[in-house]
């Protein structure tokens, strides 16, 4: 009985997944996808992974599923489709897929007991920090240089975007977010959500340090404010020359580093923080991540640059 | 006193569930998009501040009850405006292309 | 169930700078806008030369692998950086050939004096250094999802700099190497969750200490290797990596054909000797090496048949990639006590970067003819040798690290796996490293005939080249030569760090 | 009678063989693009079983692959903004599968 909802959400995501890659029209397997990352987020949630599960709600469906919906609208009916591949092939991948899929099932089905766990261990050290959400303490004190090099990872991304800016346009601003008619609902919305949003974002961000929520929860939906706010075109997207948009680029990176590097002179060296000051230092780069994130993100959905800096 | 309250979040709850049903109904079954977007919208508010409202007694402190109410006026606000928004491409000649 | 603690040694700290001042240079291009985007990337460049020397000096003295644990927290809830006598080979050799490829794009990247910041110079030289934070992350890193991230820098930095010039088929080889690199890095991450489920830690050290032999081990090390494949482009998913590497500005297909296909395969080479339960799986070797002298053969023939030299060369990478792999079962098979004292092993490391240094050298040059000569079609190459003599001459020492003939890195290096091979009785491997050699020596003459040849009637040479372009370009060149004065026998500096692990 | 967990673990490998399958065989990169999507987010539940299998020290879930799972689903998104970003450009240059098509002979640039 208390297995039923989860069977029906497995069934529902692998329904949602085929249709994602099965729908003939690709604005449909866009959708599919976005109720994919729904369920996905749900899945989450059973697997006791609540952070993830703002993740996965906040990047993986929405932010994703505004790109490629955005994709779509801007393809138009350019996109041909190409030769489907034939018959053999399709059935000699379906055979490898089902090989790689019983392979990993029946991994996962015959686990090994006692299940091996970093928890006990993260736990131990949680106090000495004075933090109350695990997850935090791994991505900005255990493991604190993967998230600053995926922090890199985000300003390459924008930096790959803006090198398809056409070498004319460099320095000018993305094309306008705007759909293709202004609407009052739309324009309602923006006017009347952000100011909630943004205290949301930074509710998230704060509470990150000791219950669910970060930075990247917190930081997209920011970001998501914004790229309302630019939709309903109330502001344009800003020049990609401007240096105030280029230092919060970067701001959340380089707080970050002075963070890190400050623990060589006051802990044990870098990226370590000391006991009484923990606390502060990763909320104090937390808070600033989450503004670039914001930028970024934002930036990243609008695109390479489209029009001639003025 | 509690089983009192159990029995209102149960019924409540219930309510809306049967409210998420027939709206889900209306949508798969009504002929055109305006109609349809009706039976959704209507049946969610409905069923959706039934629901939040049934989890109210049921919550441990002021503040996750104020969250709970919270995330009702979110839904309410952006389910008013996409319908609003979806009913604007139906009305001038169905979605774009 | 907890294994032996890392301690920091003394120049750890090194380690930590080699990794972050690339970052700081990218960071300060992207956010100050000064005039000149090259400006700092010429102060990091140097410096980052430095901080391998340095790092690698303390190997060599110490004699042992120099270590970082990251906040003091310990692998395996925290992450250490180890350097031992392999990682920091790679290191100066990255730290070299970047170095190299910055004097020779100073000519094609530089910002144009009327503009604050253009496109190109401004993209180039940050995900340059981007690339440099990703290869040392890679060599140092000693935790495989730390290792995920790192390969991301990489993608993210490698791939814009295909599609510099933004035409259209170089959009085309982005966008399918991106989809390439995608597959293998879900791939790679597929199986880090699976070795986390079944061992709760993903330090190499940890890892070591308690693989087991089962299908989890099995399953997962079978996805990562073939993840990382596909971003090595071994046979047959090398099919994105000759458009792309044609398709990027010379300076920076030097930098990925030398630098960017090396780091998956320095991946595989940790997994293999590292995490694979002992002994590993012969037949796994057996067809690594299958694939490796299928890219041989094959790819040399395609590069045989290109009629543009950047292509060639892209070619000729696959082919000599190919090589790398064919020490799994060399060293697997040989009588020495561990597979670091192997002559197999020494030779595909002494492959690896002397094909590095003479790729390098080659792209560079091949991109100096092109500019100077307005083209890069072979059959047309006539005259090259009077307007840029230099770098043809570059380009014929390269070659001959190629083909495997004295006095060269390469051949010194394909001796060694030819070796190698007769003595484990490998026939098939030793008849392609020949076959190998003699393939490239007709692609490499192939250039070269009609570089010398003297000029058509109309003729014209459309750029001149500064001297000191084409004298990096040689440099480079020489570099891969000395190489072929080394002895010939295992290195203990490339055991530095393996031995006395258990 | 199966675990919730061993429940999602099968999911996680019902989505990496519909995404792998989608990723090898759709012809257009924005499929594909979606495709990666289906794989990358199977892969991360993997590392949610391994989490929830990890529950211990009072904490319901490992929180290591959790935060491993953060990373990745950031790492993906950016990857999915570069895809986008080159496949619009792609199209609006007058192509849109991953075919080569075939290069000008009469074409003078160094390639």
């Amino acid at each position: 009985m208390s297995l039923l909802p989860d069977f029906a959400l497995v069934l529902f995501l692998l329904m949602a997944a085929v249709w994602t890659v099965a729908a003939r029209d690709r604005r449909d397997s866009v959708i599919g996808f976005i109720v994919v990352g729904l369920l996905l987020s749900l899945a989450w949630i059973r697997l006791n992974s609540v952070d993830v599960a703002l993740t996965e709600a906040a990047v993986g469906g929405g932010a994703t599923g505004l790109l490629l919906l955005r994709a779509c609208a801007r393809l138009g009916p350019i996109e041909t489709e190409g030769a489907h591949p034939q018959l053999p092939l399709r059935i000699l991948t379906g055979v490898l897929c089902a090989v790689v899929a019983a392979a990993l099932a029946t991994i996962v089905l015959f686990p090994i007991e006692p299940a091996p766990t970093l928890a006990p261990a993260a736990a131990a050290h949680m106090s000495e920090l004075g933090l109350g959400n695990p997850v935090t303490v791994v991505l900005l004190a255990y493991r604190a240089i993967d998230t600053l090099l995926e922090k890199v990872v985000l300003v390459l991304a924008l930096i790959g975007v803006w090198a398809l800016t056409p070498d004319l346009l460099w320095g000018g601003a993305p094309g306008s977010l705007r759909a293709q008619q202004s609407s009052g609902p739309l324009t309602f919305l923006a006017q009347v959500l952000p100011p909630v949003g943004i205290v949301i974002g930074v509710y998230l961000i704060w509470n990150g340090a000791d219950r669910p929520g970060g930075t990247f929860q917190g930081g997209t939906v920011l970001a998501a404010m914004w790229l309302l706010v630019m939709m309903a075109d109330l502001r344009e997207p800003p020049e990609i020359r401007l240096h105030k948009l280029r230092q919060l680029v970067v701001f959340g990176p380089v707080v970050f580093l002075v963070a890190g590097f400050a623990g060589f002179w006051i802990a044990n060296g870098f990226l370590s923080y000391p006991p009484d000051f923990a606390k502060p230092i990763i909320v104090l780069v937390e808070a600033a991540l989450a503004l670039s994130i914001a930028v970024i993100l934002g930036m990243l959905v609008a695109g390479p640059a489209a029009r001639a800096p003025r | 006193m509690n089983v009192l309250v159990d029995a209102f979040t149960i019924a409540s709850v219930s309510a809306g569930m049967f409210f998420f049903l027939a709206g889900t109904v209306g949508l798969l079954r009504f002929p055109d998009t305006l109609t349809r977007l009706h039976a959704l919208t209507k049946a969610d508010n409905l069923g959706f501040g039934l629901i939040v409202l049934g989890l109210l007694p049921q919550s441990p402190d002021v503040a996750s009850g104020v969250k709970l109410v919270v995330v009702w006026l979110l839904v309410q606000l952006a389910g008013a405006s996409a319908s609003q928004l979806i009913a604007q491409f139906a009305s001038k000649g169905g979605p774009p292309a | 169930m907890t294994p032996a603690a890392y301690t920091a040694t003394e120049g750890g700290a090194l380690l930590v700078v080699a990794i972050v001042l690339p970052v700081i240079g990218m960071l300060a291009i992207f956010a100050l806008g000064l005039r000149r985007a090259e400006r700092i990337a010429y102060l990091v460049l140097p410096g980052g030369l430095l901080v391998a020397l340095a790092i690698a000096a303390d190997v060599a003295r110490s004699g042992a692998a120099v270590t970082y644990v990251l906040g003091g927290w310990q692998p395996p809830l925290g992450i250490a950086l180890r350097a031992d006598g392999l990682s920091v080979t790679l290191m100066v050799l990255t730290a070299v050939v970047l170095c190299a490829v910055g004097l020779v794009a100073r000519g094609s990247f530089s910002t144009p004096t009327d503009k604050a910041e253009a496109r190109s110079p401004m993209v180039f030289w940050t995900l340059i250094l981007g690339l440099w934070c990703a290869l040392n992350t890679v060599f140092l890193g000693q935790d495989l999802f730390n290792l995920f991230v790192a390969l991301e820098l990489l993608t993210f930095s490698a791939v814009p700099l295909v599609c510099l010039d933004g035409r259209r088929e170089t959009l085309q080889a982005a966008l399918r190497y991106l989809l390439f690199a995608l597959i293998g890095s879900v791939l790679y991450l597929m199986g880090a969750a699976l070795l986390y489920g079944a061992y709760g830690t993903l330090d190499l050290a940890g890892l070591r200490l308690l693989a087991r032999n089962d299908l989890a081990t099995s399953v997962a090390l079978g996805l990562m290797i073939a993840g990382l494949m596909a971003k090595a482009a071994l046979f047959p998913l090398h099919l994105w990596l000759p458009p792309a590497h044609a398709g990027a500005p010379a300076a920076a297909s030097a930098v990925l054909s030398a630098l960017v296909v090396k780091a998956p395969f320095f991946i595989i080479l940790r997994l293999w000797f590292d995490v694979a339960p002992q002994p590993a799986n012969a037949m796994a070797a057996q067809m690594l090496a299958w694939l490796g002298i299928a890219s041989i053969l094959f790819c040399s023939v395609m590069a045989l048949r290109q009629a543009r030299l950047k292509l060639m060369i892209a070619y000729s990478t696959v082919a000599q990639l190919g090589y790398l792999f064919l020490m799994f079962p060399l060293a697997m098979a040989s009588d020495a006590p561990t597979a670091w004292e192997s002559v197999g092993w020494t030779g595909g490391v002494l492959q690896l970067v002397s094909h590095a240094l003479a790729k390098a050298s080659m792209f560079l040059a091949a991109g100096l003819i092109a500019e100077a000569l307005g083209h890069d079609r072979i059959e047309n190459l006539d005259g090259a040798m009077s307007v840029v003599p230099i770098s043809v001459a570059a380009f014929g020492l390269a070659g001959l690290s190629l083909m495997g003939l004295p006095p060269s890195g390469g051949f010194v290096a394909k001796l060694m796996l030819l070796t190698a091979a007769t003595e484990t009785a490998n026939w098939w491997i030793a008849a392609a490293i020949l076959m190998g050699g003699i393939l490239a020596a007709s692609y490499v003459f192939r250039v070269l005939n009609r570089a010398m040849a003297a000029p058509s009637s109309n003729f014209a040479c459309k750029a001149s080249i500064p001297l000191y372009r084409e004298l990096t370009v040689l440099g480079l060149a020489i570099c891969a030569v000395v190489l072929g004065f080394v002895p010939l026998q295992p290195f203990a500096f490339l055991g530095i760090g393996r031995v006395g692990l258990p | 009678m199966i675990s919730s967990t061993a429940l999602y673990g099968l999911c996680a490998a019902g989505l990496v063989a519909i995404g792998l399958y989608g990723l090898v065989l759709h012809p257009t990169p924005l499929r594909k693009v979606i495709a990666f999507n289906l794989l990358g987010s199977g892969t991360f539940i993997f590392f949610g079983v391994a989490a929830r299998r990890g529950a211990a020290a009072g904490l319901l879930a490992d929180p290591v692959p959790q935060a491993m799972v953060i990373t990745g689903i950031v790492v993906a998104f950016a990857a999915t903004a570069v895809a986008v970003a080159l496949l619009l450009r792609l199209a609006e240059s007058g192509g849109s599968t991953l075919d080569p098509g075939a290069p000008d002979p009469q074409d003078d640039r160094p390639s």
